[in-house]
């Protein structure tokens, strides 16, 4: 398919920290038995990754797993391995009762880094910044919107939400970022 | 009962006002009155009021187990309107706003029934049809509203935004004769004309029991020791579901925290009460000058008069965003109260499982607003053991039969 | 006069000089003065007037308990009125405006109220203004609204932005006065993480001022050591201009801090709003001094001694040349001594202690001041500026002894706690006799989300008010703080520190004692708000006897600084009348916060383009630039017309519908709900949450469904569709994606927990596209590569594939009445599409439609809309969709609550259609009446509108309405009055306007 | 502002994560029951002061629904459990009667 397009093609903000829009993403919502080894497998052949623990995310460069709730894990692949990762599952666990929806399209992913990266999601998101470490997803709100994030490198967090809010999420996170915005706690 | 008037005034500024009597007396309970109404807030005392008024029961003691007006009558934003949809609200709340308008005669006493007029602001289109239903209905209704345009509105509220980039106001619906009132006083105003009938007022007095036989109430047990009546009502918003659990029965009510705040006080800047449901914010100014701000209530049962601030802070963007000003004037104080809400959010007047027990209860947000038609609503129940045509509609039997008064029409907008 | 002394001020650098206004006048300060220090500098003692009477008022404190200067600031986006001068810091083009006056604070109109105070008492306009009727709002409450108020209303826009930050402490700190440095200190040597925070710009409270020595520094230098230590430390956060505002539930805590206040010109956001989380709160909040009652306390010149020493000793300022000192209580002494040391004059020190004060006393005899003890002031004279104060026996009734010439008084009835933090949440009180004042009840705190305590007051605010005692208090709440922490506290050395001996403080609630009602008239309880002694006295005789009447009978307390002067002043009052202890008469309720914050503040980022998620489709661009007229719909914005040059939304409408019935019309319908049930038991799900049978969908196939309620009405509905044996995709509305996904997953983790099935919200995976119209397979056909044939694909069929090199799902559904289909193709290829069947479309005027025409469409079909057909009130059988409402199930939601008396009422309205007789369109929401009017006076109505329209296709106006015995009245006329004062009558017919055999979408 | 705790994802979150979901241990009444029974299940409710057993959606969050055992008189959260119970488990009845010795909420002690 030629034309296909990100919500915001890749916008991008400097301020007391970088804001980007990270553009499409492979994310598979998986719903099923998390414990059962047929799972594990399943999910680590076309994930690449261990399933995580409660609350973990394991991501290796476009492709990961992150735990969502107790039936729920985020399958990240290339987005265009999305549907091929997805049929792969149906055949795995034909039979079993589980689910595999393709929802790439239905999210945006944003990068906040730089050095106060953290206060930037601390303006927004009720959550305490200074112990969250790479390893962990957290599923909140960022300011009036459901929202996930992880730090994928030091002082750079992904943010995901859905497609239909990346504006908003673009346009708060920008505010959140804005010059001569430092608090200076982290 | 001494008059109240300018020339009195003047008379007792001449002797340092060393001249004025108590506004009601603090008697000790008798043994036992035809009618006890337990709660003294707005919608106790004028419920008394109206008993001694319509029915001549005087014999009557309002217990009260904290101040009187100390509850919601003194906590809420004072708005004064009756522009409802369905029939049965609009009667009691119109027979309320119409008692309004001269009460600080019937009373010899100032509420401030400012008529300065209200509107409710239509930000999507679906608002606009709801609101111009309502107006429709209103006028077979005998309730004075229209549906007005976005110009209209600028020009009765010129400190507001029409074109918010989010939800731009297509219109409103007016009603010219809403308005405010100054809430402590129509307390103070009916326990002082309750009290002038011989009404007992038994302040700081808690009710802990309710006595009854053969499925009759017989009295009440309170701190100030058991008194004995013919009929009972119980008029005590946030806790209504205490009392009904004493008297042994449940009520379709859960008691939730509603707040509101005040800024500091400005010269006046806003003449009409504007409520805007899309963003769930309504402002008005106080004759004081602070802006009078209220939104919604918090999503679970509390008794602390005490909400979350996320809900300050949703009430405030939705004004700051229709008022763009308010955003360089100051919050002076926030507080809450509680409110009783029922399962279709209107009111319960009527009947209880207890034949001589009634009740008056579940206001939710717009008990203020209904305290004179409340209390004559209640009164006539009471003295006549039956509902009348006021109260008809709002027995709790409607919760069995699936016979609601829902104001809050529009399931969720949907295309 | 007052005026910069010559030297001292520590806070100020005279380096610095800073250049701002005062009503205009230009004037000069230094860089950490106030506006307040520095007014008062250039000889400006009378800075506002009085709510009530608009008496001259000058300040009379130097901190946020400051009633009197307040201010209108800055300008135009940037104008604030009601600004504190104690704790607005001045910087170059300051602009400050005095209040409440006309035409000008020196000449004020308002001021007669004042000639008239005797007549206006406490709740004067609650006996009054009452005839004639219509005067009050007419007459009556416009003056006294115009006389009311304080600052002027802002104008412009906020020029301004604001944010919140989420932080969370082991132990926040509330005061970076000695005790809470100390408090801090003691946690953070502990290991807990520790947020200090001081409204204040500096450090160290009244400690600097008062201070004595620490460990043989002077107290200054021992809080900049303390602050250097905290600031070295990993664990311990300092923030300075940031208040304590609120304290609520589970250890929320609300800071306000203050960005750009003092330094407008530089970039970023003017207040940050700190939601905090602390397990343990210490409020070292410090206290407040309080006024004494005597007449003429309010008059530009008397002072709170305490604040005229702070401005002698932070900013070098004296408020007067000559100034009487009186007091109750030791602590006043001090301020004596300060004037003394500033080479100033203090012509005598009026103790009201019969037994006068301490060491205090001597010290201030050996410096040679005058001290008369039992002494009072019976009245102040001056109008503007302190004249002279004439002296009498505080026992008496205020027999004038003696008249002394100044210009300043000092005053002091001792000091008050600030309980406010320790209180919002519910931390209670006890009533100190010895000391005359409430301070906290350690035993009875303020409960948090464990049920145990997590405020713990601190030195001054906990009562203890000298400061040995109160180091090792703060050290002791440090402790406790951290103990409750589960860590373990460990010792910490307190300073070595003198504490002089103090002469106990005599509580004094009137000056003199025996003062007669001249005299109280005339003695200031809340000076902002112009509540007196008499007006007290005045509701407890009138029987206005609890806290709570008084203080709204009177307004005490009620003021902008809420009472932090006057409330324990004023219910010592009420006290004393009602014959009863101070306890007895309790406090009223200490609400956030603390002081006022900016309402800018609480609303943060969300304003203009971010006040709320706007949700847009892949081609929400595309409608912007092409003139669509917007709705909101839940949080989306849908098209609702795309208007082109000249032509108005009526006519877009028309046109749109016109254009779609005739040849092809394109809609974004990817705001429609699409939820994936999947799982064994799916179909059973899908049965309970529909009307409809579900189970027995074939895979393929597409079926329209209702959803209810448990409560028995509609609440949504939409075209589901079995992908496969165990996958059902069911549409929502666009306002219920969300709303019925979390219905599904309630009933499914909360009822029917042992079914197997996951359900997926996978709306915005897909845009979806309604082609509508005649040419609408055409144009597929053209895209090519999915046979949409009817034989391949027949009416409420579904097939997938690659449509034009789209990954398209395409269901034949048709919601105008036409052959139309829906494609949903990616997300991100949504746009592509879009456009793709423009292009293709073209020769067949392919025309993009918006909401309404969607609207009117279904509207000439009969077909229903949530929202419009339904308000939350409606069951499926009040709009002939029984057909729709499975006989075969044992249950569904809903289900059961139809069966209650009042909804299987056949007397309940019925949808039909409507049609006026003109061919006039009824207007939106209107009534049929019927027959007189019920017991309310109301008249009877026997039906109401629920959709109209101007039908394009028609050319005539059509409604839908529920009618009371609607069906069974074919042909029937009924009334419809309309609040335009016309009466429209329609004829009772059927639903269906347009192609009621349906032929056209068949095809 | 209250703190749960959701037992499902541990996540110690403000109350802005969640949302309220009403009275807890519902019993379903479909067709057939009476309309008391009925009315009794979707209207009268549970109001007391003190102890109340309550629904929460982690709505901002892993979306799972759970039980909250708090006091409305204080706001103390005695702590959350799953939802897919009938009644409450014993540790957290345990915690009850330590707490509010004496408890009982509809037929639960």
């Amino acid at each position: 398919m030629s034309d296909v397009r990100s919500a915001l093609a890749g916008a991008s903000f400097e301020g007391i920290a970088r804001v980007k829009e990270a553009g499409l993403r492979g994310m598979i919502s998986f719903r099923g038995d998390l414990s059962a080894s047929k799972v594990k497998a399943a999910l680590k052949a076309v994930s690449g990754v261990d399933m995580p623990g409660q609350r973990g995310c394991v991501v290796n460069g476009e492709s990961g797993l992150a735990w969502m709730s107790p039936d729920e894990v985020l399958v990240m692949v290339p987005h265009d391995e999305a549907d091929g990762a997805v049929e792969k599952l149906n055949k795995a666990l034909k039979g079993q009762h589980f689910m595999a929806e393709n929802v790439s399209d239905a999210r945006a992913v944003f990068t906040v880094s730089g050095k106060h990266a953290r206060e930037v999601i601390a303006k927004l998101a009720p959550v305490d910044m200074s112990g969250f470490q790479a390893g962990e997803i957290r599923r909140t709100r960022i300011a009036q919107v459901a929202a996930a994030f992880w730090m994928h490198e030091a002082d750079a967090l992904t943010v995901v939400c859905f497609r239909s809010g990346a504006e908003y999420m673009f346009g708060t996170l920008k505010i959140a970022a804005q010059t001569g915005s430092e608090v200076g706690v982290y | 009962m001494r008059r109240y008037s300018a020339f009195a005034v003047a008379r007792e500024a001449a002797r340092f006002h060393t001249g004025w009597e108590r506004a009601w007396r603090s008697p000790q309970p008798k043994k036992k009155y035809d009618v006890i109404i337990v709660g003294a807030g707005g919608h106790g005392l004028a419920t008394a009021f109206y008993l001694g008024k319509n029915f001549g029961i005087t014999n009557v003691a309002i217990i009260e187990k904290g101040w009187l007006g100390g509850g919601n009558t003194g906590r809420n934003t004072t708005i004064i309107r009756s522009n409802y949809l369905q029939d049965p609200s609009a009667a009691l709340y119109e027979k309320a706003r119409s008692l309004y308008e001269t009460m600080s005669q019937d009373l010899n006493y100032n509420v401030m029934f400012s008529p300065r007029g209200v509107i409710m602001l239509a930000q999507t289109e679906h608002e606009v049809r709801g609101y111009k239903r309502t107006a429709h209905a209103n006028m077979l209704q005998g309730v004075e509203t229209r549906f007005i345009g976005p110009e209209e509105v600028k020009k009765l509220v010129p400190i507001i935004s029409l074109e918010g980039p989010r939800y731009p106001v297509l219109g409103g619906l007016y009603q010219a004769r809403g308005g405010t009132g100054r809430h402590d006083a129509v307390a103070w105003g009916y326990a002082r004309a309750c009290s002038d009938m011989g009404m007992d007022i038994i302040q700081q007095c808690e009710v802990t029991g309710v006595r009854s036989s053969g499925g009759k109430v017989t009295g009440v047990d309170t701190t100030k020791g058991a008194i004995d009546c013919d009929k009972l009502g119980l008029v005590v918003a946030g806790n209504s579901g205490a009392l009904a659990n004493m008297a042994g029965f449940r009520l379709p009510m859960e008691s939730v925290a509603l707040q509101a705040l005040v800024s500091e006080p400005i010269k006046p800047c806003m003449d009409v009460v504007v409520m805007a449901n899309t963003v769930h914010g309504y402002m008005s100014q106080s004759d004081k000058g602070e802006m009078v701000i209220g939104g919604g209530t918090d999503g679970f049962n509390n008794y602390t008069q005490r909400g979350s601030f996320h809900h300050i802070e949703e009430t405030v963007r939705a004004l700051v965003e229709t008022f763009p000003m308010v955003s360089r004037l100051k919050m002076l104080r926030q507080w809450g109260g509680i409110v009783d809400v029922t399962g279709d959010r209107s009111p319960v007047i009527g009947k209880t499982p207890l034949g001589n027990c009634f009740i008056n209860a579940g206001w939710g947000t717009g008990g203020f607003k209904a305290i004179p038609g409340g209390g004559w609503a209640t009164a006539e129940l009471i003295a006549k053991g039956e509902p009348g045509p006021l109260s008809a509609e709002f027995g709790m039997e409607r919760f069995i039969e699936g016979r609601f008064i829902d104001e809050s029409v529009a399931a969720g907008v949907a295309h | 006069m007052s005026t910069r002394l010559t030297h001292g001020g520590r806070r100020i650098d005279r380096s610095k000089p800073v250049t701002f206004s005062f009503n205009g006048k230009s004037l000069k300060g230094f860089q950490g003065d106030t506006l307040a220090s520095a007014l008062l500098a250039n000889d400006q003692m009378m800075m506002g007037r009085s709510f009530k009477y608009h008496r001259p008022r000058g300040v009379v404190a130097s901190g946020a308990e400051e009633p009197n200067a307040l201010m209108n600031m800055g300008e135009g986006g940037k104008f604030e009125p009601n600004q504190r001068a104690t704790t607005t810091e001045v910087f170059d083009g300051l602009a400050a405006k005095s209040q409440n006056h006309w035409p000008n604070l020196e000449f004020d109109i308002g001021v007669i109220n004042n000639s008239f105070a005797r007549f206006l008492p406490a709740g004067f306009y609650y006996k009054t203004f009452l005839f004639p009727r219509f005067a009050w709002k007419h007459i009556y409450e416009p003056f006294i609204r115009q006389s009311a108020g304080l600052g002027q209303a802002p104008k412009a826009r906020d020029a301004d932005t604001y944010e919140h930050f989420y932080f969370f402490a082991d132990v926040a700190v509330i005061g970076g006065g000695l005790a809470g440095l100390q408090a801090a200190k003691t946690a953070a040597l502990s290991g807990a993480k520790v947020l200090l925070m001081e409204q204040d710009p500096f450090w160290g409270g009244r400690a600097a001022v008062d201070g004595g020595e620490l460990d043989g520094a002077p107290a200054a230098e021992y809080v900049s050591r303390l602050v250097a230590e905290l600031e070295a430390m990993e664990n311990v956060t300092l923030r300075t201009r940031m208040m304590g505002a609120g304290v609520y539930d589970h250890g929320y805590l609300l800071g306000y801090e203050r960005l750009r206040d003092h330094a407008p010109e530089l970039a970023g956001p003017r207040h940050r709003l700190w939601k905090i989380r602390a397990s343990q709160i210490i409020t070292a909040s410090g206290a407040i001094e309080r006024p004494l009652s005597f007449a003429g306390n309010d008059i530009p010149g008397v002072m709170l001694a305490g604040a005229l020493r702070d401005y002698i000793a932070d900013y070098g300022v004296s408020a007067g040349d000559r100034v009487v000192v009186v007091t109750n209580n030791d602590d006043a002494y001090k301020t004596a001594m300060a004037v003394k040391a500033a080479g100033l004059d203090v012509p005598v020190i009026l103790d009201a202690r019969a037994g006068g004060g301490g060491a205090a006393a001597d010290a201030a005899r050996a410096a040679g001041i005058r001290v008369e003890n039992g002494k009072a002031i019976a009245k102040v004279t001056g109008g503007k500026r302190v004249k002279s104060v004439k002296i009498c026996a505080q026992a008496g009734e205020g027999g004038v002894l003696e008249e002394i010439a100044c210009d300043a008084v000092a005053m002091s009835g001792g000091w008050s706690p600030v309980v406010h933090l320790w209180s919002h949440c519910g931390g209670k009180l006890v009533w100190d006799e010895e000391h005359a004042m409430f301070r906290p009840d350690e035993t009875r705190p303020p409960l948090g989300a464990t049920g145990e305590g997590f405020v713990i007051p601190a030195g001054a605010a906990n009562g203890v008010m000298d400061m040995g005692v109160g180091l090792a208090d703060a050290d002791h709440a440090g402790r406790k703080a951290v103990e409750a922490l589960g860590l373990t506290a460990k010792a910490v050395k307190l300073p070595e520190f003198e504490q002089a001996a103090e002469a106990p403080l005599e509580p004094v609630w009137m000056m003199p004692q025996g003062a007669g009602p001249k005299l109280r008239m005339k003695a200031w309880l809340d000076y902002q708000n112009d509540v007196k002694v008499s007006d007290v006295q005045l509701a407890a005789q009138e029987g206005y006897e609890s806290v709570e009447h008084t203080k709204r009978y009177t307004t005490l307390g009620m003021a902008t600084d809420q009472g932090k002067l006057s409330n324990i002043n004023g219910l010592a009052v009420l006290s004393e009348t009602l014959g009863q202890a101070i306890p007895e008469t309790g406090t009223t309720t200490f609400r956030p916060p603390y002081t006022p914050i900016s309402i800018g503040s609480i609303a943060g980022e969300a304003r203009g383009a971010v006040f709320q998620p706007l949700r847009r489709t892949p081609m929400h661009d595309w409608h912007e630039a092409n003139g669509a007229y917007f709705e909101p719909v839940g949080q989306w914005r849908r098209a609702y017309t795309y208007q082109r040059a000249g032509e108005s939304v009526h006519e877009a409408v028309n046109r749109e519908i016109l254009a779609t019935r005739e040849s092809l019309g394109l809609l974004d319908a990817s705001t429609l709900g699409k939820l994936i049930v999947k799982g064994p038991d799916a179909g059973k799900f899908l049965d309970m949450l529909y009307t409809n049978m579900m189970s027995t969908l074939k895979p393929g196939k597409c079926r329209y469904g209702l959803m209810c309620s448990e409560n028995g009405f509609l609440s949504d509905d939409g075209v589901v569709v079995r992908l496969d044996e165990e996958t059902f995709l069911c549409h929502t509305t666009t306002g219920g994606a969300e709303r019925i996904h979390g219905h599904m997953e309630e009933w499914l983790q909360t009822e029917w927990w042992d079914w197997q099935v996951y359900v997926t919200n996978a709306t915005e995976q897909w845009a979806q596209i309604g082609v509508v119209g005649p040419n609408s397979r055409k144009v597929l056909e053209k895209l090519g590569g999915v046979d949409v044939s009817k034989e391949a694909l027949g009416f409420m069929e579904y097939t997938a594939g690659k449509l034009g090199g789209f990954d398209a799902r395409i269901f034949r559904i048709s919601f105008a009445g036409e052959l139309s289909y829906e494609i949903a193709v990616p997300a991100s290829q949504g746009r592509a599409l879009w456009d793709a069947l423009f292009e293709a479309g073209a020769e067949f005027n392919a025309t993009a439609y918006g909401t309404e025409a969607m609207h009117v469409m279904r509207a000439e079909k009969g077909f229903i809309m949530i929202g419009d057909e339904t308000d939350g009130t409606i069951i499926p059988q009040d709009l002939g969709l029984s057909w729709a409402i499975s006989k075969k199930k044992e249950d569904f939601l809903g289900k059961r609550a139809q069966e209650r008396a009042f909804m299987a009422d056949p007397e309940r309205w019925q949808l039909v259609g409507l049609e006026t007789v003109d061919g006039s369109v009824i207007p939106d929401g209107a009534y049929a009446v019927a027959e007189g009017k019920n017991a309310n006076g109301q008249r009877n109505v026997q039906g109401r509108v629920t959709s109209t329209y101007f039908s394009p296709t028609l050319g005539k106006g059509i409604a839908m309405g529920l009618i009371h015995k609607g069906p069974e009245r074919m042909g029937e006329t009924v009334d419809f009055p309309g609040t335009d004062g016309k009466t429209y009558t329609a004829k009772i017919v059927s639903a269906v306007f347009y192609d009621p055999e349906g032929e056209k979408q068949n095809v | 502002m209250l703190i749960l705790e959701c037992p499902y994802c541990g996540v110690k979150g403000e109350e802005t994560e969640f949302h309220a979901g009403g009275e807890a241990h519902l019993k379903r009444f479909g067709p057939g029951s009476s309309d008391e029974d009925f009315e009794t299940y979707l209207f009268m409710r549970e109001n007391p002061k003190g102890v109340h057993l309550e629904r929460w959606r982690h709505a901002n969050g892993c979306g799972k629904w759970f039980h909250a055992a708090r006091c409305t008189m204080t706001l103390e959260v005695f702590g959350t459990y799953s939802a897919q119970t009938l009644e409450p488990p014993k540790e957290i009845k345990d915690i009850l009667t330590a707490k509010r010795p004496g408890w009982s909420w509809r037929n639960f002690k």
